[in-house]
């Protein structure tokens, strides 16, 4: 069967290794794949490995690679490849390059036995790694492709030849790309398609409109609005979920002085945590959730889905909506007048991004804080939290290991240019305790006393209101009828679970 | 009183009272002007006074009571909660605003520089055409980019609002301004040859009389034509700027903003939040241009009929 | 057989002050073979019974009453794609304005073979044959190379004959030729006349020939209608109407025409029993703000002086020289026009007489030779380069006065712009008063002032024309044929007006005319111009009763001869 | 004729130089490409280094030099968002763009034209004022609206149209066209509507308002006497009257058709220039815009140049110059 699926942006290359992006490497896990990889439920399950195991308490993996595994172009698969794609994927050059930072080294064992070691114990290690794609290292080397170029492009831009269940036959960027099933695959396929093909529509609307006169059998994503008519038109339905990503508000916890409006230059009220407590509850995410994302959404009282590992149950609470008790918390801070701010937020990174920065707005004023709102595409977006020019701001995050450490280590641990930490945590909240913790957690095999950390950190950071989170973004993709297919939270389409019927 | 006078008892005024086209348009035009100009007085909410929304009143319908709330809003409310009417009067402000002064600006620069591109030619004619080059190669969106960034270097944060403004406003302008040049400048190069201005030259008008008191009436009505449709379009173009984060804040949606947020439920069965300002884009934009048609006619002596 | 047949036609011109009778009660016929010829004051209605014959009037303009019949069939009535298979092939006008008759931006020939080829069934190759042989029959030089060319590129005598080239295409039974001969020479205009006559007697075809001009009426029309006010006053015989007029008007028209064999100093006046609004009023110059200019300063004797004058226009481009193809309109003159003379300019039609007064004026500019106004060097100051009093010194009414009207420009404006623009007037109020009084000189009355050009008829628009040019109290008027399109009584009062500023204040003009008579009372001297040379320069009366050149004496003796 | 020439592209080189100079003046505030390169998971140092490999962080009149000089040997520079070298990616999306905006160009010219003809000599009467409200509608909505009002009719309701994309394309060596197939044809049909509506209601607008004045002229009174047919009368005699200022506009929307069909090209999912573009401007893939930019200007200074030229052909009266 034929199947075509439409996604907002294209894959901006086919090289595994130079970007980190999700339409990429969500993209690419249909034509590459890794050691280990998900499944349906984002558990790891082996994949060119066929099993892995730590090896000298904590000194790395070991991992026993599949024998008889064929690249597209015909060639074998073996641990060179392993150990080439390593080199390629922690180059300079590469992307991906932060997934390798624990690793101190990788050494073939022998052909089909590979071990990685890391600097320090790191039990997630086998986790972080299943977005890794091998390469075949002749095919690269034979086409000048054996360092991924991001700048210039090369062979491997273009092209593709991995040992997944697809291989690429026909590449138009930005216009279409074209799989075929590789008949070689060592696994058994639960697909029944012949061809797929994906094309960009970067307009929700006209995607809505391919679905809905069937000219492709799936979208991602639909726009929250018009699920309820796809579902409602006979033969085309939409299925939902929970995505990985957390939307939330963050502050400028070291800006001394308020930037914008007419306050700008008096003190930073939300340096004061009571303030941000009363942020957190002059928000109504329940009427978030129930208009303007039409009941997908889930409230979110931390920096990860309740899917993701490391998920803190001890706090799974979330700050309650309380206009009062925060209009309380603000006169108590000496802040009874209110005060005026501003507000940054994208208006096409997330959905309906900028409908939510508005509700927010006006909750805050019903509380007495006078938010001005500035949205903005993303391209201008990130150089304004970059250059520090906003009082409060909206971002969501999903973490690519699926762990609640990611999080951590990007927006709550102190900026650390030096060990590489903090580097999404614009507002430089700081606290030394969760510095304290994080390199604990991040060695700690032992799941429990992982877990025991985490909470440590989530109740610091709630307590703190560091961050508010609000809700955890909703997956709506669209189907034909006839179409099953299973969708995961990292909003992956696997191409190989598709069935027309 | 005398000035009053005058104008009633004008050419232009006789015509007027002699087209019902003309009075009707006029009438909805000055109904719409006056409706935004009193929009505060007029409009049952303020809709950019974010602590008087409630988000749970979003997507209400027009005329029926919200499922939560109970409120009636006569055109149904938005995403936001906001009431559609009240919206559409206040958004109206910002768009009339914009659009006018920036179809003005456009014209003012694009005639006066094709009148004397096309009366004085040579290098002149060059060196205005080329620029005009120029400007075609960009688009609004990074002119209006451009002249915010430099904006941005210079004003203070807590004027950037009135200032955001005038960017739209400028921007838009500049991007349109090429089209009457050059529609002017190849009247004028087909006007300047012809003997009454070789007439008026010989009494000793000056060139800059000749251009703007002989050469411009005779090349009005193409710039006419061009500044009436280019209404709609620049009140559209302020809504997408609005949306790259140049011009007004998302809090306080212009008509523009309202139409482009209501694209979004098209499918969804919001059918109101996108019909309302749409529809009174569509009387704007009818009566101005109607208007401009008739104005064109009554302006040409030769075509009473 | 009755051709034509107009009953007690009415036409209208509804407007916001009011509706306009512009012919009234109006009963005509031409039978065949038959030349017809109209006459009446400037303004009366002729153009416009034409107009309303051929189905054409200019809107808001309506025949509300009467009936046109043509061999006596009902056509006022007809649709408009009937009324069209009338036009051109049976019924042919000549309008009155040739200079804007034709489209700009078409070749001649083009005009002319697409109106051959509408009518005639044959082929494009005959068709252009017969196009230039038109054009050679109305004395076009060089018609072959002529017929290439474009309206703007002809000579306002050469555009009223490609006019009429346009309506002789296919042989009508009737032709409505309105003032068809008034920029053309005399030569020309007889050869024209000749054309017309030899039509009606070869072919029996019908002429309605209206024109202001009596010597054309004398020596071609079979019958005359006199009108005057929208009503048609007199009809009856050539012979009759000339030598023993019943009407009051008539009398004074035929009265007024100048007499062509002797000089006298003033044109004689025309008495009309009623007295009204359009009526010259004797008016004192002394007092008049015409005359309130400082008197010029006549101690140079010469105060244009012209020599070795060139002018040279392409008529086709090419990037390498040699490839262009030039045109001599001037081919080296020289004249000196004395302070206070009237000097004339005569010549063939397409002479370069215009260009002349153009190269003059600083229109355009001149290819070599050298020119002197007043001590000052004229070459070079073209346009706006030209000082400001030089200007306003130097003045011209134009040939064409419609295409030198801004279309969009109330009369008002129009006559009032050169008194701002030389602050002439110290008041709004009194910028007004002098309009108004200007107008009224020219016989045009105070209502005209807030009309717009295209609503007058021929004559009174070269009146606004002239108008203007008097607003400027210039020093120098070059008059482009001034008086072409003007009854003659209208006629005697501006050239009574021009030779009375010229005796109080001095005023020196360039006279530019075909009309001979005219000619002769106006000039002191008299230029004679031949394909762009100036043939022969002399005083009036030795050119009229000695002309040395043979072109001058082609020209006195084709005068049209009106005796009274 | 062929000094001219000379000196118009001389102009043009000018041209250029400042359509760059500027360019890169406003690359400054169209964001920054680094957040588009760099996953979430890049560290400051990543961020420096590629800033520097990318030159970002020199001075735009540096940035501008460099690029002028890769130019200037024929390297446009490589794209940041596909990595091919900009002109390439340029090149094999304009036929797309030139397809569709040459359909629509005939299309509302040749309606455009007409319509206003009609109207022009009806000037009153209930299909005229018809034409003339109806096609208002069309300047009055977004083109985003009109757009995806089409889609949902002809492709969501009746399923006889595509909803996006080009359709089925031949590729003839040089040119991929999609005019060759049943289903290329039938995927330009909207997109060339929704583009084209604008233009025609300009053109039709234009060309009455000019028609109506032509009209009244004494020369269309001279050819009705003529007996010339009311066909030669409007289509020849007026309509070549009127065209000065309808090439002119033409000539400028035929451009901004091929520029800036952003929003059509968008709603439609076009794959040309105008997609590109609004791809580039979010991806801030500098490399893409300034030779796009490039490009356009070219264009623009060619269109312009051929409607003065046109005016020559047209008038005659403005052949003669000063020269003589
Ligand atoms: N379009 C118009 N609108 C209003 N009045 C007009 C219009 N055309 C002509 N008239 C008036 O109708 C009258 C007759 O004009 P017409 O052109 O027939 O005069 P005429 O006898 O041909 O005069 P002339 O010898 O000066 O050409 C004039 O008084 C003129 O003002
Ligand atoms: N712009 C021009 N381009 C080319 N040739 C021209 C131009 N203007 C005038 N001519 C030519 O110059 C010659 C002189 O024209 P001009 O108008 O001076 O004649 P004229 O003596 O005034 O004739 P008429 O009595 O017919 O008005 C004519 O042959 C004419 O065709
Ligand atoms: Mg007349
Ligand atoms: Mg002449
Ligand atoms: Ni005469």
């Amino acid at each position: 069967e034929t199947f075509r699926w439409a996604g907002k942006t294209d894959p901006q290359t086919m090289d595994p290794h130079a970007v980190n992006s999700a339409p990429v490497l969500g993209f690419l896990n249909n034509v590459y794949e890794g050691l280990v990889r998900r499944n349906k439920n984002m558990a790891i399950e082996p994949a060119l490995a066929t099993s892995w195991e730590p090896i000298g308490e904590g000194k790395g993996w070991r991992f026993n690679l599949r024998k008889g595994v064929k690249f597209h172009d015909g060639s074998d698969f073996d641990a060179q490849d392993v150990l080439f794609s390593y080199q390629r994927a922690s180059a300079e050059e590469s992307d991906t390059r932060s997934w390798f930072a624990p690793v101190s080294d990788v050494k073939v064992v022998d052909d089909y036995t590979i071990d990685i070691m890391t600097k320090a114990p790191n039990p997630i290690f086998p986790d972080s790694i299943a977005n890794w794609m091998i390469m075949d290292s002749g095919w690269a080397e034979t086409n000048n492709a054996a360092r991924p170029d991001k700048e210039k492009g090369n062979f491997a831009t273009l092209n593709a030849n991995g040992t997944g269940a697809f291989k690429l036959t026909d590449r138009q960027a930005g216009l279409s790309t074209t799989l075929k099933p590789f008949e070689k695959w060592w696994d058994k396929a639960e697909h029944n398609i012949t061809e797929a093909t994906f094309t960009p529509i970067s307009n929700p609307a006209t995607a809505v409109a391919a679905l809905l006169s069937g000219e492709v059998d799936m979208i991602n994503p639909v726009p929250i609005q018009d699920a309820a008519r796809i579902d409602g038109k006979g033969g085309t339905k939409v299925i939902r979920g929970i995505e990985a990503r957390v939307i939330m508000l963050g502050f400028g916890h070291d800006h001394a002085e308020l930037k914008y409006t007419s306050d700008a230059g008096k003190k930073n009220p939300f340096q004061d945590a009571s303030v941000r407590e009363a942020v957190a509850k002059a928000i109504n995410v329940d009427a978030i959730r129930v208009t303007i994302m039409r009941g997908s959404a889930e409230a979110a009282s931390q920096l990860v889905s309740p899917a993701m590992r490391g998920y803190s149950e001890a706090n799974a609470a979330r700050t309650a909506y309380d206009p009062e008790g925060a209009k309380k918390l603000l006169a108590d801070a000496g802040y009874a007048d209110g005060f005026s701010f501003g507000l940054k937020c994208p208006n096409n990174r997330y959905l309906n991004d900028e409908a939510v920065c508005q509700a927010v707005t006006g909750m805050l004023a019903q509380i007495g804080i006078k938010a001005e709102l500035d949205a903005m595409p993303v391209q201008n977006y990130w150089p304004e939290l970059r250059g520090d020019n906003y009082d409060m701001y909206l971002l969501g995050w999903s973490p690519g290991t699926l762990d609640h450490e990611h999080p951590v280590r990007f927006l709550v641990t102190t900026p650390n240019k030096e060990k590489k930490l903090g580097s999404w945590n614009f507002g430089g909240f700081s606290n030394a305790r969760v510095d304290e913790l994080l390199p604990m957690i991040q060695s700690e095999i032992d799941d429990k006393k992982r877990q025991a950390m985490i909470d440590e950190v989530v109740s610091i950071y709630q307590s703190e209101h560091a961050y508010v989170p609000l809700y955890v973004q909703p997956l709506v993709w669209g189907i034909r009828d006839n179409v099953t297919l299973t969708q995961r939270p990292d909003n992956f389409f696997i191409l190989r679970w598709a069935r027309v019927n | 009183m005398a000035m009053l006078k005058r104008v009633i008892d004008s050419d232009l005024f006789w015509s007027f009272r002699q087209s019902p086209v003309a009075m009707i348009s006029a009438f909805v035009a000055l109904l719409l002007m006056l409706s935004a100009v009193f929009a505060p007085l007029i409009a049952p909410h303020n809709p950019f006074d974010p602590a008087s929304l409630n988000l749970m009143n979003g997507f209400s319908k027009p005329m029926e009571p919200n499922q939560f709330t109970q409120d009636v809003f006569l055109f149904g409310t938005d995403d936001q909660g906001r009431d559609v009417f009240s919206t559409i009067l206040h958004g109206m402000r910002i768009s009339l605003f914009v659009g006018f002064a920036a179809v003005l600006f456009a014209m003012v620069i694009g005639v006066v520089a094709g009148l004397v591109a096309g009366y004085v030619g040579g290098r002149t004619d060059a060196f205005i055409m080329r620029i005009a080059d120029i400007q075609l190669t960009f688009p609004s969106i990074l002119v209006a980019m451009l002249i915010f960034g430099i904006a941005k270097g210079f004003t203070p944060v807590d004027m950037r609002d009135q200032v955001a403004i005038w960017v739209l406003i400028i921007s838009i302008g500049l991007s349109d301004w090429v089209q009457f040049a050059r529609v002017v400048r190849g009247a004028a190069l087909v006007e300047k040859k012809k003997e009454y201005v070789e007439a008026a030259a010989l009494v000793g008008r000056k060139p800059t009389a000749i251009i703007f008191l002989h050469i411009l009436p005779n090349v009005l009505s193409p710039v006419l034509v061009i500044a009436t449709i280019s209404l709609a379009l620049a009140i559209i173009a302020e809504a997408t700027l609005s949306f790259l984060g140049i011009g007004a804040p998302p809090t306080e949606p212009s008509l523009g903003t309202l139409i482009r947020i209501g694209q979004g439920y098209l499918f969804s069965g919001e059918w109101w939040i996108l019909f309302f300002p749409a529809v009174t884009l569509l009387l704007l934009a009818l009566s101005v241009n109607l208007l401009g048609d008739w104005l064109r006619d009554a302006l040409n002596p030769k075509l009473d009929d | 057989m009755t051709l034509l047949d107009i009953k007690n036609m009415r036409v209208e011109f509804p407007g916001r002050h009011g509706v306009f009778t512009s012919v009234d009660d109006v009963s005509l016929s031409v039978a065949e073979g038959e030349i017809l010829g109209l006459v009446g004051e400037s303004g009366a209605g002729k153009s416009t019974v034409g107009n309303a014959v051929m189905g054409l009037l200019q809107s808001p303009g309506k025949m509300v009453q009467g009936e046109v019949l043509l061999h006596g069939e009902r056509i006022d009535q007809l649709s408009k794609a009937d009324y069209r298979c009338i036009r051109g092939k049976r019924v042919a006008m000549i309008f009155q304005d040739p200079m804007t008759s034709l489209n700009p931006i078409e070749t001649i020939e083009h005009q002319l073979m697409e109106t051959i080829l509408t009518h005639l069934d044959i082929s494009r190759e005959d068709a252009r044959k017969r196009a230039v042989d038109l054009l050679d029959q109305v004395g076009i030089p060089d018609p072959a190379v002529r017929i290439k060319q474009y309206p703007h590129q002809f000579s306002g005598g050469m555009r009223q004959r490609v006019v009429i080239a346009l309506a002789l295409c296919v042989e009508p039974e009737l032709i409505i030729a309105d003032e068809p001969t008034t920029a053309l020479d005399v030569t020309i205009q007889a050869q024209i006349l000749q054309l017309i006559k030899d039509l009606c007697r070869d072919r029996n075809l019908g002429v309605i020939l209206v024109t202001h001009d009596m010597g054309v009426i004398a020596e071609t029309a079979d019958r005359v209608a006199v009108m005057y006010r929208g009503r048609l006053i007199e009809v009856g015989d050539t012979e009759q109407i000339m030598s023993d007029p019943k009407e009051p008007y008539t009398r004074s028209l035929i009265a007024a025409v100048p007499p062509s064999n002797r000089k006298i100093d003033r044109f004689p006046k025309v008495a009309i029993e009623e007295s009204d609004g359009n009526a010259l009023q004797n008016f004192d110059l002394q007092s008049h703000w015409l005359g309130q200019g400082d008197a010029f300063d006549t101690s140079q004797v010469n105060l244009l002086e012209v020599s070795d004058l060139h002018k040279r226009f392409v008529v086709q481009k090419a990037f390498f020289k040699r490839n262009r193809k030039y045109l001599d309109a001037i081919n080296g003159i020289s004249f000196n026009v004395k302070a206070g003379e009237t000097f004339g300019l005569v010549g063939e039609s397409g002479s370069g007489k215009s260009t002349v007064a153009r190269v003059i004026t600083g229109i355009h500019s001149a290819s070599g030779g050298a020119m002197r106004f007043a001590g000052q060097d004229l070459i070079g100051k073209e346009g706006a380069r030209r000082q400001d009093d030089l200007r306003r010194d130097i003045q011209m009414v134009f040939q064409d006065p419609y295409s030198s009207l801004n279309g969009r420009m109330k009369v008002s404006s129009i006559v009032a712009e050169p008194i701002i623009v030389n602050k002439l007037a110290s008041s709004k109020e009194e910028r007004n008063e002098v309009v108004m009084d200007l107008l009224e000189l020219v016989g045009l009355g105070k209502d005209a002032a807030r009309k717009y050009p295209h609503e007058f008829s021929g004559g009174q628009r070269q009146r606004i024309s002239i108008a203007r040019a008097l607003a400027t109290r210039p020093r120098f008027l070059i008059c482009d044929e001034p008086t072409s399109a003007l009854d003659v009584s209208i006629q005697a009062q501006i050239l009574n007006l021009l030779k009375d500023l010229q005796d109080e204040l001095k005023l020196t003009l360039l006279f530019i005319s075909h009309d001979l008579p005219v000619i002769r009372q106006m000039c002191d001297r008299i230029g004679v111009m031949r394909h762009g040379d100036l043939v022969e320069v002399a005083e009036t009366e030795a050119l009229f009763e000695q002309p040395q050149h043979s072109y001058s004496q082609t020209l006195i003796n084709q005068m049209p001869k009106f005796a009274k | 004729m062929i000094s001219y020439i000379l000196k118009r592209a001389m102009q043009s080189v000018v041209v250029l130089f400042a359509v760059g100079l500027v360019a890169f003046g406003m690359f400054r505030f169209v964001g920054d490409p680094i957040d588009n390169l760099l996953g979430q998971e890049r560290t400051e140092a990543d961020v420096e280094r590629l800033r520097e490999l990318l030159g970002l962080n020199d001075p735009f009149v540096v940035q501008y030099w460099n690029f002028l000089s890769g130019a200037f040997q024929g390297d446009m520079g490589v794209s940041y968002r596909q990595g091919r070298p900009a002109l390439e990616i340029i090149l094999e999306r304009l036929p797309a763009t030139l397809e569709l905006a040459m359909v629509s160009a005939a299309l509302a010219m040749v309606m455009g034209i007409l319509l206003g003809i009609y109207t022009a000599i009806n000037r009153k009467g209930f299909i005229t004022t018809t034409i003339l409200t109806t096609s208002l509608i069309g300047v009055s909505l977004p083109t985003f609206l009109i757009g995806i009002l089409l889609i949902y009719v002809f492709a969501v309701e009746f399923g006889i149209l595509p909803s996006f994309g080009r359709g089925e394309v031949v590729d003839l060596g040089w040119w991929k066209t999609g005019l060759l197939t049943w289903s290329g044809i039938k995927a330009l049909i909207l997109p060339a509507i929704t583009l084209g509506l604008y233009q025609m209601t300009l053109i039709m607008r234009l060309v009455r308002s000019e028609m109506s004045e032509i009209l009244k002229q004494d020369y269309i009174r001279f050819a009705r006497a003529r007996g010339l047919t009311e066909k030669t009368i409007n289509f020849r005699h007026a309509v070549k009257n009127t065209l000065i200022p309808v090439i002119t506009v033409a000539g400028l929307q035929i451009g901004s058709i091929i520029a800036f069909s952003i929003i059509t090209e968008t709603v439609f999912q076009w794959p040309g220039v105008g997609l590109l573009f609004i791809d580039s401007v979010q991806f801030v893939d500098i490399p893409v815009m300034a030779s796009y930019l490039m490009m356009i200007s070219v264009m623009f200074v060619g269109i312009n140049f051929i409607v003065d030229m046109l005016y020559l052909a047209i008038d005659p009266r403005l052949r003669d110059g000063k020269e003589d």
